[in-house]
């Protein structure tokens, strides 16, 4: 019954393979980026770099929450949990081992004395958040709507409480202060590069069209042959991975480490970013996290000098509610605006 | 007694009434039928006030009043008289069947009209009377339909619209519900019908539309749309 | 093409009871290859709650589902789904902000889609695997003559080009047997004479069994081989559809006794 | 050691009436509007604050309870009317994030106004003495609290079972269409219980004051949480099962900290939600709900 579409028209519709013109633009695109993140390491004071370099890691942290949560329709706000999991597992591994026996009498040899570089300490505290996101993911994952949400607020209060309180691993409340400055503005890049083309692959691909399509109908999805349950643990955990290894990179950047450091402020900052952005839409992630912390960052001298401590929190909130006013599916939706699908290859479009 | 021109809804992008216009005659029995997804039971929520026609008017004039259901809020076309009955009879299952028939009668301020048509309501419907005091979710799904309409006489209806009355019930319960629509006609209460049992809603409606993907195709006395070739094609069960 | 006598779908006493209802009753099915099959009975009847529980959205309360000889009562949908059972449903279910062709591609993901390593990765057996997905679902969409539509939001399009691509969907998952809910609500009646030829048409060159669950009689009767009426969760009659139309049992449930007094004045 | 138990019962049902105070607030709003109200725990700080300003104008402290339930009360129209009326009717999450930024907003706003210095706060002298019970003390706040917040919860289910209001808004609840096809005005219905319950989280901040000693912008973070967990206990969407969510959480919070060796008491937060993500995953509609399955 299938009539034989000639196969030139076939190649034309369907040819899933980026245009070999836009890895070379993505490429150089990477590379101009590396030009600017360059000249502003010349020309910017140390305070305005971090802040560079943070802004860069919020906009990884989005677009990883766009993951976990804009494909899946998931509404977790658990990654500060899996950021602190991620840092203090990091900072344990770098922290040096001659202040170890001092500030952490409690360790076990074996942990007391490694003073890990950083590269492998960033990993693996990705990979235990990861694992924590697996099992929680199992448990918690069957929650629907709001449920997920107070349940992964929840899971940061756990997370919190655990730290603060297992004094011999983490020093409690005080937190690690002191921590190696590995990370600079080249590792916030280099993240923020990684996490934007992970998320790309995974978006236009079989696997990305599936995890929306859990989003868009879960039952019809399920009856399309669509294993649900294990896209979003895979969404949840991915998510995880990459929170883990912010927080581990955060921590490293400022150098330092307390329970409270991600909080659920940290939590809502994200959801506001992904839900002006559009959730599931990775550009409108990377702008909104963009915007919003430039936003907050140039009301702080105004905060400082009126006295107003509160206002950028007010200013976003605000901002937000506006949002949903007017535009609920953000400024791009869930798609990518065509410009940018133009230049990087967006594949899910006939 | 109910004049409806004109009317286009929409729910999100979808052009759910196309163009509808159709009148309903005081005392009469006016049928409403058609597939499941015509745009039936859309047509009844925007006259009852709870979806906003984008154009057109439908007028309801009980007495000497004049209601503008495109625009009055729903518990204004409540208390003017025009009462639906919605589809899934919609009983408050955790409430009383006492306290269910009480909430037909919130709109009603006139308590002896209201104890009046309490009595008329479980003389009608004796196991109501029976279970007052029962919740209203363990009542069975034929009990619940009575439930439901004995609600909807509380409210002192004028123009009774009633969705799906037989859905879910017995042949024999069905019966008994036509026959209590044809009494409440006797008693002069105007009623629009939406009914997927055809053959009956056709016996008894003195007018009936018909509709299709969200316009009226064909429109009659009952009598004749049941003979018509069409609809005993469609809607009938085929030649017979 | 040589029928395969073995039966692709197998439903044995199913029955299923929500609080004191029983909404389904000894429920008995045997689909064959090619076989088009269509289930009747008034609202609240049953049919989508058989359907539901065929599909693995609802667990049994006793019973057994064979699918292709493999027993698989009580397994989730989408392993049901991947053992060759599809389905509509009712009050259409799209992906509704993916487009068209992102939708087909959906019902093909759980036979080609590459593993999650190899995505990350994106290795060649990848791009191999997003080729297959691509290519099938053209074919699919050529022949549902809906290549104008491929690249719009599903959510936008209108009810019958809607009800096309869930079929469109569910053909993607290349099933032994397809169950339609309702295919033709909604649709006016020169559409609905089009889904008639295009549900003949699946049925026949492609071999899938369909079972049909629909009120527009018209259809019904121009379309099955095979009827079965369902009142209050039980079979009433199962036999050819010229029969059921003077059979007692379902003048009295479904098809309406006053029509018959009618009829006989 | 039975007079230790005893305290600890009587500080657990004390500190179980606050959470059930603000949870039957919370349970109200969910089941009329199936909205997760996360700015309802700011009632608690927005109640606190308008005592302390009573207090120092010199008012009587009868005069300063009613007027703190007519500030909470008109705080929670406020909210309703201004930002999640125009979104009823939007998803779930949709209103969940508003109720987040509005609870964002609301807290950082105090902290402009007030800084997040925290103030002390006390109830009168007289109410820090202990009152004999059958051979064992208890604290007169405690005692206080617990008795006006039996009146408290006895007036609202009178309202609520015994008044035509009462019967719309359960109606309401229910089956928002069906309430309308009534002719129940469900707007006015749904502001009557963000009042209703927005006044009686707001009285929930003045008890919190008084049994703590202070209170702050960010304090009613805390209790909002607390008083979700106590919901799911019961029940979300069920009156009666909040107060009882409210009172099981009470009791267990403090038995856990008062019944297990000291070094656990710093786990009394991460029990708390522990439990709560056990109870959503063994029972998700509540302890006192029967479980049913929906016909698909």
């Amino acid at each position: 019954m299938i009539p034989d579409a000639s196969s030139t028209s076939v190649e034309a519709w369907s040819r899933p393979r980026a245009p070999q013109w836009s890895f070379i633009a993505s490429l150089v695109i990477v590379c101009l980026g590396a030009v600017v993140v360059f000249t502003m390491t010349q020309w910017l004071d140390r305070y305005a770099v971090t802040l560079c370099a943070l802004l860069l890691i919020n906009a990884a942290l989005a677009v990883s929450l766009t993951v976990s949560n804009g494909l899946s329709g998931l509404f977790s706000l658990g990654h500060p949990a899996f950021m602190t999991i991620g840092a203090y597992v990091a900072a344990i591994l770098t922290f040096p081992a001659t202040r170890k026996g001092t500030m952490l009498p409690d360790l076990p040899e074996w942990l007391a004395a490694i003073e890990a570089p950083m590269l492998p300490a960033v990993l693996l505290g990705g990979g235990v958040a990861g694992l924590v996101s697996l099992v929680v993911g199992y448990a918690v994952l069957r929650l629907k709507g709001h449920y997920l949400a107070v349940a992964t607020l929840g899971l940061i209060i756990v997370v919190q409480g655990l730290v603060r309180n297992w004094d011999g691993l983490t020093r409690g409340g005080s937190g690690l202060s002191g921590l190696p400055r590995h990370v600079d503005i080249w590792w916030a890049y280099g993240y923020l590069v990684i996490v934007v083309a992970l998320a790309w692959r995974i978006k236009y691909s079989s696997l990305g069209r599936a995890i929306m399509a859990v989003r868009e109908n879960e039952l019809a999805a399920e009856c399309s042959g669509i294993n649900s349950a294990r896209l979003k643990i895979l969404a949840f955990s991915v998510g995880a991975v990459l929170a883990g290894v912010g927080g581990a990179l955060t921590a490293h950047l400022i150098s330092v480490i307390t329970p409270g450091t991600f909080s659920i402020v940290l939590a809502f900052n994200l959801v506001v970013m992904v839900v002006i952005g559009g959730a599931g839409s990775i550009t409108g992630a990377v702008l909104a996290a963009a915007g919003i912390t430039l936003l907050s960052e140039s009301l702080r001298p105004v905060e400082e000098a009126a006295n107003l401590y509160g206002l950028s929190q007010v200013v976003v909130a605000v901002c937000l509610i506006a949002v949903l006013y007017m535009r609920p599916s953000g400024l791009f939706g869930s798609g990518e605006p065509s410009i940018v699908k133009r230049i990087f290859g967006g594949r899910g479009q006939a | 007694m109910l004049e409806v021109r004109e009317l286009n809804v929409f729910r999100g992008a979808t052009h759910v009434i196309k163009n509808v216009s159709f009148n309903v005659e005081e005392g009469q029995i006016a049928a409403l039928i058609g597939a499941n997804g015509a745009g039936k039971s859309t047509t009844l929520l925007t006259l009852s006030g709870l979806l906003r026609p984008r154009s057109g008017t439908a007028v309801f004039r009980p007495d000497a009043q004049e209601v503008d259901l495109t625009s009055a809020p729903s518990e204004k076309i409540v208390r003017a008289g025009l009462i639906h009955c919605p589809e899934g009879r919609q009983i408050f299952h955790s409430m009383t069947v006492r306290e269910n028939l009480e909430m037909g009668a919130y709109a009603q301020l006139d308590q002896k009209l209201v104890s009046k048509t309490t009595a008329e309501v479980l003389e009608l419907f004796p196991i109501l009377a029976e279970r007052s005091g029962g919740m209203a979710g363990s009542l069975s799904g034929g009990e619940q339909m009575m439930l439901a309409l004995g609600r909807a006489l509380l409210a002192q209806p004028k123009l009774l619209l009633l969705d799906e009355p037989s859905l879910g019930l017995a042949p024999l319960v069905i019966e008994r519900i036509f026959d209590v629509i044809a009494e409440l006609r006797r008693r002069g209460v105007t009623i629009l019908l939406i009914e997927q049992n055809a053959a009956m809603a056709l016996d008894l409606a003195d007018t009936a539309f018909v509709m299709e993907t969200g316009s009226i195709v064909l429109s009659g006395s009952g009598a004749d749309l049941a003979l018509n070739d069409k609809v005993r094609q469609s809607y009938l069960g085929g030649a017979a | 093409m040589q029928a395969d006598a073995a039966p692709k779908l197998e439903i044995n006493d199913l029955s299923k009871r929500f609080g004191g209802l029983l909404a389904v009753d000894r429920y008995n099915l045997v689909l064959r290859q090619a076989d088009l099959v269509g289930l009747i009975g008034p609202n609240g009847a049953g049919k989508t709650t058989a359907f539901n529980l065929a599909t693995g959205i609802l667990r049994p309360t006793a019973g057994r589902i064979r699918i292709a000889g493999r027993d698989l009562t009580g397994a989730r949908p989408h392993v049901i789904a991947k053992a060759g059972l599809a389905r509509t449903f009712q009050n259409i279910r799209l992906f509704a902000d993916l487009t068209v062709a992102e939708n087909i591609m959906c019902g093909g993901h759980a036979r080609h889609a590459a593993g999650t390593v190899s995505t990350l990765l994106q290795l060649p057996s990848f791009w191999r695997a997003e080729q297959t997905l691509r290519n099938e679902a053209y074919r699919l969409i050529e022949s549902l003559d809906l290549g104008a539509l491929a690249a719009r939001r599903a959510g936008d399009l209108s009810y019958g080009d809607q009800r096309r691509v869930e079929i469109g969907r569910a053909l993607a998952t290349q099933p032994d047997v397809l169950l339609l809910d309702e295919p033709a609500a909604g649709l006016n009646p020169s559409e609905t004479s089009e889904l008639m030829a295009f549900i003949r048409k699946v049925n026949e060159t492609l071999g899938i069994a369909i079972l049909v669950v629909e009120h527009d009689m018209s259809l019904i009767m121009g379309l099955c081989q095979r009827l079965q009426v369902l009142n209050r969760g039980a079979l009433i009659f199962e036999g050819a559809p010229q029969q059921a139309q003077t059979n007692e049992a379902v003048i009295e449930a479904y098809l309406g006794t006053r029509r018959r007094a009618k009829a006989n004045a | 050691m039975t007079q230790y138990v005893f305290q600890q019962v009587i500080n657990g049902l004390a500190l179980g009436s606050l959470y059930a105070l603000l949870a039957i607030g919370f349970s109200m709003i969910y089941g009329i509007v199936r909205l997760i109200n996360f700015a309802h725990g700011d009632l608690v700080m927005i109640g606190g604050f308008a005592t302390l300003a009573l207090v120092s104008a010199g008012v009587p402290w009868p005069v300063i309870l009613v007027f703190v339930l007519c500030v909470g009360a008109m705080a929670g129209i406020a909210i309703e009317t201004v930002v999640f009326r125009p979104m009823r009717g939007a998803d779930q999450v949709t209103g969940f994030i508003a109720t987040l930024a509005v609870s964002i907003a609301i807290q950082n706003s105090t902290l402009m106004a007030l800084s997040g210095q925290p103030r002390n706060f006390s109830f009168p002298a007289f109410m820090r003495q202990r009152i004999d019970i059958a051979g064992s003390s208890a604290s007169l706040t405690d005692l206080t609290i617990i008795g006006l917040t039996l009146l408290l919860i006895g007036g609202l289910f009178l309202i609520v079972y015994r008044t035509k209001m009462g019967q719309a808004m359960r109606a309401t609840a229910e089956n928002l269409t069906a309430a309308r096809l009534m002719g129940v005005a469900v707007n006015r219905t749904i502001m009557t219980a963000f009042a209703i319950g927005s006044a009686l989280a707001a009285v929930a901040g003045l008890f919190w004051g008084g049994k703590f000693g202070q209170i702050d912008p960010l304090m009613g973070f805390e209790p909002g949480l607390k008083a979700f967990v106590a919901c799911v206990i019961g029940g979300v969407g069920s009156i009666g099962g909040a107060m009882l969510g409210g009172y099981i959480l009470g009791l267990a919070e403090i038995l856990f900290v008062g019944l297990l060796p000291q070094e656990y008491s710093g786990y009394r937060d991460t029990f708390v939600f522990l439990l709560l993500i056990v109870i959503l995953l063994v029972r998700p509609s509540g302890l006192f709900i029967r479980q049913t399955e929906e016909r698909a």
